[in-house]
């Protein structure tokens, strides 16, 4: 029972509401760093603070649902992302699930397997949609130098993703957990599906 | 007209190692205003979310004792089943506005729609509630550019399209200006002139005091007393329990004025008025 | 005793949208209530005082000094507001670190902070909860949490923002005992507010706000006795009032004790 | 209110079209160029587009969203023009920086193609109510509940951009620096977000609550308050679209068997 419960595709309407609430917390969180002019993106908090909560299925539609809000609000380019934020949701759910995201180590190492994982999966659509570039300056900097170089393109632009995703999926999973961390159990325990009710008859 | 019949109700949060609600019993009677009192904690919104299938269905925990709307033991079907009875409303306006509908109209339509009525049957419904809460001139209106009182009416319409027996009214105006409240205030009043029953959970006694065919006071999870609003405000020990007497039972009791009748204090402005009139005018008074 | 006094302060978000309409106004050691319906200008006016907003014309002077350019971060030590929802604020994982977050962001030492946010804990009856995490906490405690926040920032002005909605009794008393406290220590003490009992109970004088103007101002007993302007702000005075306005009396009462007394008085005669 | 979402209220005939032709638009002008390998194609759909948005009047409001793009596509053609490996033709000496045509064609495929795929997103973007189209969706079997929260996204932004305001303000009150050095930046970024998390997270209990005594978790089939009106020219645009992508397949094939 316990086993199947992570990737159970019903959801209970709390789990569901969390959706819109993560991916306004990414939303905001874009706009805070951007406000406070942080060298980050910090657009993927809601994400994975929703996979910790509600496991990796609702991590994958906040993932998707955020991309596509994305293209309809500031770039028609993010539809096509929506593929990274929904690895990076189901990474973030099943490692959480897992009990791996316990403590500064485990947040660490957690984040840097979501960067990579983020990187294997953009890095095919950066390939395909702007020849391996991302848009960040150091990443495409790297990228000019590899491509220089004679480096394959995959390596290059995988390059060029990684530099860019490691320091903020690290900074983003430090500040899920953060927070995570601090959330009351009373609020926790709704977005789980396997509560029973107790009987006092 | 439904009948709600509680028995032996004990429930107690997930997590948490004391009961909220310590086996509560008592009817209502078809189209009767209820006032719930008590203080923080008392376990007053607990109950209310007892009455529609949130406790347990929504919360888990642990569950005791039995609530009947009519034949329909709520704990025993999904509240999608209990709402069609019994309608709940609660404190905070905003957090009701389902924030998928573009219109205060369509917002209405939400609960409608979930019920699978037909085109036409949800037009009239929501022609009527709109118009029962006079709130029919905003139908086009975005729900959240609507003001804190007007936005409230809101939730209750959704709530009355729906045609519930029984409607739960959980602080409704705690979060409105004075303006706002008694927009809400006259609202329920035209609902129980409908024959709906209602059960209001308010801090504001003077509300209560007008309002109420019987009130209920919670405390610690227990129900202290559940009468008339001028037995329940007489109590000498009311204080004790978290609540303050209206302003003009207060007054009355420290003039002494009790109703001749009733050997109660009188619990709202008019009942006050007439005492006091009547003192000035050569009655006595107990000092 | 310092004093604000502003002076035709006009401000408005968009052109021709005015939100405060030439405000003249001079506050000092007496409690004060600001009341009026939601949009008549009350939020905006005390972000004005606190420096969260700019005036588009006039001043707000300060013991005679301009403070209407000062940053927020400035008046952070002389002004403290009570926001009305304590989840805008509260992030830390304990107490006691929450209510030391705003005397130490003011320059108050680690030793100064905790004795303050100690002492500010025990004024709100939440003496013991140190280690506690808010969010375990019920919302009217963590209103009280939100108010030693800005308790502990020991500040000569402290400003709140309906303190009592969704209070019970006890929480009312508690409130009105801080209120009185802070005017004993010396500190000029502002409250926005709906409760019209309360205001009656616990505030000498009383501001009415209505679109965007000072409808009315003074004692509040006297404010309290204008019928019809209050009804041009959608108010309705206490209860107390109401009952002495339905039996015609002359003067306005505005608590229990003092309508009792003088009725006993006038049954004597 | 403020809307998040870059639709436009128009009344033209753009905007009346189902979303269902755009969304299928989308697809033929992403599917055909690739499947032809033909840039030709790719630029006959920009102009294509272009037409569509100038009917919807809907054309200016592209330029934003071309400038994230854009600025990527610009360094495209400078990396690419300069450093791409295969690069042996001179084309373009600007002082001692040489562009070489193998890269420059590189980039001007990559260039066609970011272009073409965000002309045709636009339309849909530009000039449709996002309420009809998750609408639509719903109609076609898409779960009312995962409806729900993509519509309800649109609001619920808004109101969260309100929020962190207000908690910038209460947090500003209480003598924070939001401007300095980074240390001064980053520290307070975690009492900004916090609140934000919390204040959301507890209005997603009542809402859930409030949705759930509304019948959002009924069995009953869903109802709609609006109506779909169904006209011919729909049926045509969409047959026109399938065609061209049947086509273009056909067409594929052939030159694979050549």
């Amino acid at each position: 029972m316990k086993k199947n419960s992570m990737w159970s595709l019903k959801l209970n309407t709390a789990s569901l509401v969390l959706i819109p609430a993560a991916v306004g917390i990414n939303y905001i969180g874009k706009l805070f760093a951007g406000a406070l002019k942080l060298p980050l993106w910090l657009d993927s908090i809601g994400t994975i603070l929703a996979a910790c909560l509600a496991g990796p299925i609702v991590g994958a539609l906040c993932g998707a649902i955020n991309n596509i809000i994305y293209g309809f609000t500031l770039d028609p380019v993010s539809f096509i992302y929506a593929l990274s934020q929904v690895g990076i949701g189901i990474v973030a759910g099943v490692l959480a699930y897992k009990g791996k995201m316990k403590g500064l180590v485990g947040s660490i190492i957690t984040g840097l397997i979501i960067a990579c994982v983020a990187t294997v999966v953009s890095t095919p659509i950066n390939i395909a949609m702007y020849g391996g570039q991302t848009g960040n300056i150091w990443g495409d900097a790297l990228f000019t130098w590899c491509t220089a170089n004679q480096f394959p393109t995959w390596l290059a632009s995988g390059l060029d993703e990684l530099v860019v995703d490691i320091p903020d999926k690290v900074a983003v999973t430090l500040i899920a957990f953060g927070i995570y961390k601090a959330l009351p159990k009373k609020l926790t325990i709704l977005y789980k599906n396997d509560q029973a009710i107790e009987s006092l008859d | 007209m439904a009948k709600i019949v509680v028995e032996h109700l004990k429930y107690r949060y997930p997590l948490t190692d004391e009961l909220a609600l310590k086996d509560i019993s008592f009817t209502i009677e078809p189209g009767e205003f209820i006032g719930i009192i008590g203080e923080n904690n008392a376990g007053k919104s607990t109950l209310c979310q007892a009455l529609v299938g949130i406790i347990p269905n929504f919360y888990k925990g642990a569950y005791g004792g039995k609530v009947f709307i009519d034949d329909l033991e709520v704990a025993k079907h999904s509240i999608s089943e209990v709402c069609r009875k019994v309608g709940i409303v609660f404190q905070n306006p905003f957090n009701q506005v389902t924030g998928s509908k573009l219109t205060v109209y369509e917002e209405i339509a939400f609960g409608l729609e979930n019920m699978g009525l037909s085109r036409t049957e949800m037009m009239e419904r929501i022609d009527y509630s709109l118009k029962l809460l006079d709130i029919y001139q905003y139908k086009d209106r975005n729900p959240f550019d609507l003001s804190g009182g007007q936005m409230q009416r809101m939730a209750i319409a959704s709530i009355i399209a729906m045609r519930p027996e029984v409607i739960i009214l959980d602080e409704p105006t705690s979060q409105l200006d004075p303006q706002g409240s008694e927009e809400v205030f006259r609202a329920v009043q035209s609902l129980s002139q409908e024959g709906i029953s209602i059960l209001m959970v308010e801090h504001k006694m003077e509300k209560i005091a007008a309002y109420s065919d019987r009130v209920m006071l919670l405390k610690d999870g227990k129900m202290v007393a559940f009468d008339t609003p001028q037995k329940v405000f007489s109590l000498e020990n009311l204080e004790q329990y978290g609540v303050n007497a209206p302003a003009f039972t207060r007054i009355c009791k420290k003039l002494g004025i009790k109703n001749q009748k009733n050997g109660c204090y009188p619990v709202t402005l008019e009942e006050a008025e007439g005492a006091i009139n009547l003192l000035k005018n050569g009655g006595i008074a107990d000092e | 005793m310092s004093n604000i006094e502003i002076k035709d302060m006009y401000f408005s978000y968009t052109e021709n949208e005015p939100v405060l309409n030439g405000i003249n106004l001079t506050l000092d050691s007496r409690t004060t209530a600001i009341i009026g319906q939601n949009g008549a200008g009350k939020t905006t006016f005390v972000k004005l005082l606190k420096g969260l907003l700019k005036p588009t014309h006039g001043q707000i002077f300060w013991d005679g000094k301009d403070i209407s350019q000062m940053t927020v971060a400035q008046l952070a030590k002389y002004i403290g507001l009570v926001f009305q929802n304590p989840n805008d604020q509260i992030f830390k994982g304990k107490v006691i670190d929450e209510v030391m977050f705003g005397p130490i962001n003011i320059g108050m030492s680690q030793e100064d902070a905790l004795d303050h946010a100690r002492k500010a804990l025990s004024i709100v009856g939440l003496a013991g909860t140190e280690d506690e995490n808010p969010y375990d906490m019920g919302l009217s405690d963590r209103k009280m949490i939100a108010i030693a926040s800005i308790l502990a920032m020991d500040t000569d002005v402290v400003i709140f923002d309906e303190p009592t909605i969704a209070q019970d009794y006890k929480a009312k008393e508690k409130i009105k005992q801080i209120i009185r406290q802070l005017k004993s220590d010396g500190k000029m003490v502002l409250t926005i507010i709906h409760d019209m009992d309360f205001v009656a109970e616990c505030f000498e004088r009383t501001i009415v706000f209505a679109k965007g103007n000072v409808l009315l101002d003074g004692p509040t007993a006297e404010v309290f006795a204008q019928k019809e302007k209050l009804t041009q702000a959608y108010l309705e005075p206490p209860h107390v009032t109401q009952l002495c306005n339905r039996l015609g009396y002359q003067q306005t009462f505005l608590t229990v004790e003092d309508f009792v007394a003088y009725v006993k008085r006038t049954l004597k005669k | 209110m403020k809307s998040i979402s870059l639709y436009q209220d128009k009344n033209t005939v753009i905007h009346r079209i189902d979303p269902l032709s755009k969304i299928l638009y989308i697809l033929v002008a992403i599917i055909v160029p690739f499947l032809l390998a033909s840039q030709i194609a790719s630029a006959a759909f920009i102009l294509v587009s272009i037409i569509i948005l100038l009917m919807g009047k809907s054309l200016k409001r592209t330029v934003p969203m071309l400038g994230f793009s854009g600025l990527i596509l610009i360094t495209v053609v400078i990396i690419q023009g300069i450093f791409r490996p295969d690069n042996v033709t001179p084309a373009l000496v600007l002082g001692s920086v040489v562009f070489y045509k193998e890269g420059l064609l590189f980039a001007l495929g990559i260039s066609l193609n970011v272009i073409n795929i965000l002309m045709s997103f636009s339309i849909l973007v530009l000039t449709t109510k996002p309420s009809d189209m998750v609408e639509t969706f719903v109609r076609m079997g898409l779960s009312p509940k995962l409806g729900y929260v993509l519509s309800s996204v649109f609001q619920i932004i808004p109101q969260m951009t309100e929020t962190m305001a207000t908690i910038t303000d209460a947090q500003r009150s209480r003598g924070m620096e939001t401007e300095g050095n980074l240390t001064t930046r980053v520290k307070a970024f975690f009492p900004l977000i916090s609140p934000v998390v919390m204040n959301s997270l507890i209005t997603t209990k009542e809402r859930a609550i409030a949705l759930e005594v509304r019948g959002f978790d009924s069995k009953q089939k869903k109802t709609f308050l609006t109506e779909v009106k169904k006209t011919r020219s729909e049926k045509v645009i969409k047959i026109v679209l399938a065609a061209v992508l049947i086509l273009s397949l056909i067409g594929r094939v052939l030159i694979w068997l050549r």
